[in-house]
């Protein structure tokens, strides 16, 4: 195996192009945990440490950009991510712990795609679009196209994520992550991502996504609408879990049964829509 | 090892607790493995080698990360502190002589990472209280004290103890 | 209680009752502190070993030749390289280093590689061609135990075993306590509680994993470093293993990271010595975390059927209990862990009328063995849960039903054994009044958090402290400080600094005059192991009378030196003897040392051996039948009050506060005695909410840190009160050992609280959000 | 890591036992699957590629029928390992063929699968998951061959 740690987004892209077994390496922390299980060996490790325009948090009017490699801990402090960027914020400092906040990075956690991961879902609910380049070019990735399976994105061969660009969103939203999972630090067993907007007593806005309920993060636009004119009551927030929860297929293993994982979808919605509805963003 | 896979070896420089140190190393070797290996400092511990546990935890100019799940290559750019190198000759840190004096030490395996993440905390926010200091150190598994006197030591540097 | 009533000195200068720092926390802080993996030997080999992929399967063929073909690997070991026949175990004598004829679980150990470096060892193991033919496999303790179940242990009746054997040839061991008259009692009764208990295989997650370095010198004599939690354990199944004297086998101690029952005797020794020995090179083998979770041991899991009777005022009856424990492939530590488990399936109660019966059980898994508490936390936890449900049922405060209950001083324990110290209600009162109770009590079941049901309750909990023998030695140097040598490895409980605070507190020395030295089977004085909560009670004992016999000799040279009897000499603090109440009339150990070397009587040296030989089964009070132990330790007492929150939406339980009253005889060290009872408490808290051990179909599940959660920093309370009483017993200077009782009543005080909470019954732990969540909603008839 | 799926096949059941006892048939059907080698009567070889996120790897089974009752019902032994016994995998696997109606036929197969070594420890959960993927792809692929006619499937596999 050869690392190499090329200076610019230019560069890297003639490495994965000329390699045929090459494979981009961003903070590290999970892809080397597979290596050390000796579960992934690749020819060439391109490490993107030293690209500077891949990193870093910037913002226009309508839009919030944030460079590819950069670092959980840095997005969990940003005072740029507000109102319904919320959602990715609250993600970013629930992410394992602080020492892997400091060394993981969200290109690569979401292109790693484990659906039980903190950024997936609250991506979706943040309406994030992916930036990619190629050799051939940049392209856009929506983010509800981004995700394909477990562990399988939208990217092709010799394609690296530069940034995840996010929409303002609404006036007066505010967007919260609610991560349940056994102890600290765990990956979630259920995770729902919202975001709403209030207009006095009754939803104008929803977007929802749920995180570790399935192969890809899930978002359903019919339970969106059962929210949306609704004073988020328990009839509209019970049917839209159910609408939730019908397109649920979470898996069975050893933070909790399928069974448990539906009943919970229900429970954690309503606790985010409550949280968001009354204004503190308290975690779980 | 058979021929066809002899590992390729290649020059690396790291900066470890003010050292320079030149190697040549097989490109998958891990953080961990150099400094407990080629360089003999061995109080970053192995113990769930997947970056759950915290007791590989080092400073990365300043703020701790897993050892164990990163790249040694990747720590090329930036200044490495270890355990090591803390105390002062043999005067402790302020953060090391807390724990003695809080009777924080039982096995010992998990402390140098208890202090790393400590420091790192203390250098962050100097006046963390009881749930910050817990959070601080979310992440690094401590079988034996069940954490109370690690807290208790971290507290009593802080101002509110002095009241 | 101690041989012939050695009664304590009084002690000297201020090392007793002092909360002293661990001697080595500077060295351990500094990252200076060596464990085995820190080591290495010129010319040492890597290794790591091969396990089985099948639960129950016949080797038929193992072919090395490839594997010993790889570049870079110096020896390959199976059961050949062993002698043959040379089974070890701890009672019954039943396992190999190496499997020769069967595989019993999934990852047994079947060979092992070393090489000049980790990466070879692990590649070369994947050159070996085993050829298998499998047998049907059996997980669960109950069905192995039915007539056509696959035996795992067809050659049973040729290991040596002491005991009487169960009929069964898959019952590892059996045990039955009976008292009164069980039959008739239940009549007697105004309420019965009955129901099944389930307790987890438990992982210790020792922070350091199983590690071993072997050398092995020109003359054929072996030298063993290794994480273990005694020297003479290792060194005499090693010498039994290999068929070896022990005057050839050295076992010295490193720094151990944690240990809790699972590096007790042996772990991946044999398998290094074999590797060792092979390629006359020094080997050192360090486990991944996932070969230590899959290859080596862990609590035994427990089914448990109880019953217990009470009459309307609250006074115990009756109780019935059968402990089922899945001892996992190899008996291990199987047959003390069941006897002690029934040994407390009657609880620090009177009852008349009991009846207990415990077997262990072979099942095609991972060995169960030694663990925190011993078979006591799986009694425990059936016991108090039923404690409750007597109180809830009669609607007696829990605590009044158990004081009212509580054993006292002079009372017979089950089999007959004599309690001194009986302490329990002290504990109780203590919690209670410490934890303001009788206030917090009426938060029961009110959501004083939004959607968080609020709880408080209380267990009452016992075990021993002591068992076998142990030996120490003090050894007075020229310039007057002394050395202290005992065979027991400090696992990081702090034997090393409470062994050194009873020689300096019987010597009046301060305690940078006193050197503890390394356990060393070549220099240290025999000591059993570091278990049983023995260390502080048995070989504290120890260096307490053999500081004693240096005191005598050094006031005979004094005696002499100033002319007086020696009935008017004191010995006053830094090592000073002089004549009471005549101020300057004094001479400073070193006098004396420099007298006894150069003038007189020789050099100065006290040791002190002994053997724990406690009250014997009382066969006018109790049936006792099977494999049982007496005499093992005298009693210490405990009780837990604790709260919870319940998060009624996901059944996530959130422990906010734990007081914990427990009688240590005389807190040596009270900051060390407080260190035991958190990480006890922690250890307890995990076994209760998050720690489970999972199969499938004899495939473990979660055999990484990432799977198998124990508690971080943020998943238990900051406040965790230790509150220690101090009844002096006959231990050095009154101790008591703490080891292990705290862990012993935790689970039980959680999930009681749980109930208080939530009013659902909570019978199996861990008390996952999950079955906690199904308990509520079953409680309210909800779905 | 018990597995159990079943789909329906719109062909006679003798059609469907003929296709799905026979290996040639079978092994394209199967995601990943790169070579078929039959040894004997009942017995073959299997190379399998099944990728999983960043693990990529091939899985070398052998594959032995241990009863038939055609047109209904079969079972096999499977065993094998990958990334040079990185891994072990066994299977002891059922096939039940059902006449729904002369045209219809239910295709219920249940399989027990352990998988020890390194993919053993990766993750229970996601591997069913993935396993059900791989049967649903299967059943996918196998209908297109088994109800195009006979001619037109021929050709179609070549």
């Amino acid at each position: 195996m050869r690392y190499l740690a090329p200076g610019s987004l230019k560069e890297a892209l003639d490495i994965l192009r000329r390699e045929d077994d090459a494979r981009c390496i961003a903070g590290g922390a999970t892809l080397v945990a597979m290596m050390n299980a000796d579960l992934v060996a690749v020819d060439v490790l391109v490490g993107l440490g030293r690209i500077a325009e891949l990193s870093g948090i910037t913002e226009t009017d309508d839009e919030v950009r944030i460079g590819a490699m950069t670092r959980h801990a840095e997005i969990a402090a940003s005072p740029v991510l507000t109102g319904a960027l919320g959602v990715v914020r609250s993600a970013a400092g629930q992410i394992a712990h602080p020492a892997v906040r400091n060394m993981g990075t969200i290109g690569g956690s979401i292109c790693h795609a484990d659906p039980a991961a903190d950024f997936p879902a609250a991506l979706l609910a943040a309406d994030a679009t992916i930036e990619a380049a190629s050799a051939e070019g940049t392209r856009q990735i929506p983010i509800g196209e981004f995700f394909e399976d477990y562990f399988e994105t939208a990217l092709r061969e010799g394609e690296i994520v530069t940034a995840i660009r996010l929409p303002r969103g609404p006036a007066g939203a505010r967007g919260h992550h609610v991560k349940f999972s056994r102890v600290d630090g765990d990956y979630a067993t259920v995770s729902v991502s919202a975001v709403l907007v209030m207009a006095g007593a009754t939803c104008s806005y929803a977007r929802i996504a749920l995180g570790s309920s399935g192969p890809v993060p899930i978002r359903v636009t019919a339970a969106e609408e059962a929210l949306v004119g609704s004073p988020l009551d328990q009839a509209a927030i019970a049917e839209a879990a159910r609408l939730l929860a019908e397109a649920a297929d979470p898996v069975d293993d050893v933070r909790g049964t399928t069974e448990y994982r539906l009943m919970l979808i229900p429970r954690l919605l309503a606790r985010a829509l409550n949280t968001l509805k009354d204004g503190e963003t308290a975690s779980v | 090892m058979s021929e066809m896979d002899v590992i390729e070896k290649q020059p690396v420089t790291l900066r470890v607790n003010g050292n320079v140190h030149e190697l040549e190393i097989a490109p998958a070797r891990t953080l961990l493995d150099v400094l407990r290996s080629e360089l003999r400092l061995t109080g970053a511990k192995r113990s769930c080698n997947q970056g759950v546990c915290g007791a590989c935890s080092v400073l990365r100019d300043g703020k701790p990360v897993r050892a164990c799940i990163s790249l040694a290559f990747a720590a090329e750019d930036s200044e490495i502190t270890t355990i090591e190198g803390l105390a002062d000759g043999n005067r402790l840190s302020r953060v090391q002589q807390a724990f003695v004096d809080a009777g924080a030490v039982q096995c010992g395996f998990c402390m140098p990472a208890m202090v790393i993440a400590a420091t790192a905390l203390l250098n962050e926010n100097p006046n963390p209280g009881v749930e910050e200091i817990r959070h601080g150190l979310g992440g690094n598994i401590c079988r034996c004290s069940g954490y109370v006197k690690v807290v208790d030591a971290i507290l009593s540097l802080t101002e509110g103890s002095k009241s | 209680m101690s041989p012939e009533g050695v009664t304590s000195p009084n002690p000297v200068g201020d090392a007793i009752g002092k909360s002293v720092p661990r001697l080595e926390a500077r060295e351990k802080l500094t990252g200076q502190a060596v464990y085995t993996d820190d080591m290495t030997l010129p010319g040492m080999l890597h290794a790591a070993m091969l396990g089985a992929p099948y639960a129950h399967a016949r080797i038929r063929s193992i072919d090395t030749s490839e594997a010993e073909a790889l570049e870079g690997v110096r020896a390959v070991v199976t059961a050949e390289d062993l002698p043959k026949k040379k089974y070890v175990g701890v009672f019954l004598k039943d396992q190999m280093t190496f499997a020769g004829d069967k595989v019993r679980y999934i990852s047994e150990p079947i060979a092992a590689v070393a090489a000049d470096t980790l990466e070879i060892a692990r590649k070369a193991l994947q050159l070996i061609e085993v050829e298998y033919e499998e047998l049907p496999a059996v997980f669960d303790p109950e069905e192995a135990l039915e007539a056509d179940a696959p035996i795992l242990h067809e050659n049973r009746d040729e290991y040596p075993c002491p005991y009487e054997r169960p009929e069964h040839p898959n019952a590892v061991a059996y045990t039955q306590f009976k008292e009164g008259d069980i039959d008739n009692a239940w009549a007697e009764c105004d309420v019965i509680v009955e129901g099944v208990y389930e307790t987890p295989a438990q992982e210790h997650m020792y922070m350091e994993p199983c590690s071993t370095l072997v050398a092995v010198d020109a003359n054929g004599k072996i030298t063993i470093w290794s994480s273990m939690q005694s020297v003479f354990r290792v060194q005499t199944m090693i010498a039994e293993a290999f068929d070896m004297p022990m005057s050839k086998v050295r076992v010295i101690a490193p720094r151990i990271g944690g240990g809790f029952g699972g590096k007790c005797d042996l772990t991946n020794q044999p398998a290094t010595v074999a590797l060792a020995l092979k390629s006359g090179r020094p080997v050192k083998m360090t486990l991944s975390r996932e070969d230590d979770m899959m290859m080596m041991k862990s609590r035994h899991a427990g089914k448990i059927y109880c019953r217990t009777g009470a009459r309307k005022d609250g006074t115990l009856v009756a109780r019935e209990m059968r402990l089922f424990l899945d001892g996992g492939a190899y008996a291990d530590e199987s047959p003390e862990v069941s006897t002690v488990a029934a040994f407390f399936g009657r609880g620090p109660y009177r009852i008349p009328h009991v009846n207990v019966e415990s077997w262990s059980v072979y099942t095609n898994k991972l060995r169960a063995s030694a663990f925190r508490g011993f078979g006591n936390p799986q009694a425990t936890f059936a016991s108090e849960r039923q404690i409750d449900e007597v109180a809830e049922k009669l609607g007696m405060d829990p605590i009044d039903l158990r004081i009212k209950n509580a054993l006292q001083s002079g009372d017979k324990w089950l089999g007959g054994q004599t309690v001194e110290g009986g302490s329990l209600a002290e504990c109780l009162e203590k919690a209670r009044a410490a934890s303001d109770w009788d206030k917090r009590r009426q938060n029961n079941g009110k959501e004083v958090r939004p959607g968080k049901r609020r709880g408080i309750c209380v267990s009452g909990m016992s075990h021993i402290s002591g068992m076998l023998s142990a030996g120490a030695a003090v050894r007075l140097h020229e310039d007057g400080t002394v050395t202290v040598n005992t065979g027991a490895v400090d696992i990081g409980e702090g034997a090393d600094t409470v062994m050194a605070q009873i020689c300096a507190g019987a010597l009046g020395l301060s305690l940078d005059q006193v050197n503890y030295g390394n356990p060393d089977t070549d220099s240290s004085p025999y000591n059993f192991q570091t278990s049983a909560s023995r260390v502080t009670y048995m070989v504290g004992k120890a260096v307490e009378q053999a500081s004693e016999r240096v005191r005598e000799q050094m006031f005979r040279h004094a005696g002499e030196m100033l002319e007086c009897a020696e009935d008017d000499l004191e010995l006053r603090p830094g090592g000073v003897i002089g004549i009471r109440g005549v101020g300057d009339a004094a001479v400073p150990f070193a006098a004396i040392a420099g007298r006894s070397l150069y003038a007189s009587g020789g050099p100065i040296m006290g040791t002190h051996n002994w053997l724990f030989e406690g009250e014997r089964f009382d066969p006018k009070r109790a049936l006792v039948r099977g494999f049982a132990l007496d005499g093992i330790g005298v009693f210490t007492f405990g009780a837990h009050v604790v709260e919870v929150d319940v998060d009624m939406a996901t059944g996530k339980t959130e422990v906010l506060e734990a007081w914990c009253a427990h009688d240590v005889g005389r807190a040596l060290n009270p900051g060390a005695v407080d260190g035991q009872i958190h990480g006890a408490f922690a250890q307890g808290l995990g076994y209760g909410l998050y720690e489970e051990l999972v199969w499938d179909d004899g495939r473990l599940v979660n055999p990484t840190m990432m799977d198998y959660k124990v508690p971080g920093p943020l998943d238990l309370p900051y406040k965790i009160h230790p509150i220690l009483i101090e009844n002096p017993s006959d231990g050095p200077f009154g101790a008591k050992g703490i080891g292990e009782i705290a862990l012993v009543g935790t689970a039980p005080a959680i999930c009681n609280a749980i109930t208080a909470a939530t009013g659902a019954a909570i019978n199996r732990i861990p008390a996952t959000p999950e079955r906690v969540l199904r308990a509520i909603l079953a409680a309210e008839g909800g779905s | 890591m018990k597995i159990e799926e079943s789909f329906t096949v719109q062909a006679p059941i003798d059609r469907v036992w003929e296709f799905i006892t026979d290996p040639e048939q079978v092994g394209p059907c199967l995601p990943g699957c790169e070579e078929i080698e039959v040894l004997g009567p009942t017995t073959y070889k299997a190379r399998i590629k099944v990728a999983l996120g960043p693990i990529k790897t091939t899985f070398k089974v052998d594959v032995e029928v241990t009863e038939e009752r055609p047109p209904e019902f079969a079972a096999s032994v499977t065993r094998g390992e990958e990334g040079g016994k990185a891994s072990r995998v066994s299977a002891d696997s059922t096939l039940a063929l059902k006449a729904l109606d002369e045209s219809q036929t239910e295709v219920t197969y249940a399989s027990d699968v352990s998988v020890v070594g390194r993919l053993g420890k990766f993750g229970l959960g996601i591997m069913k998951k993935k396993a059900k993927s791989m049967g649903e792809e299967f059943a996918a692929k196998f209908r297109v061959r088994v109800e195009g006619d006979g001619a037109r499937a021929a050709e179609a596999s070549a």
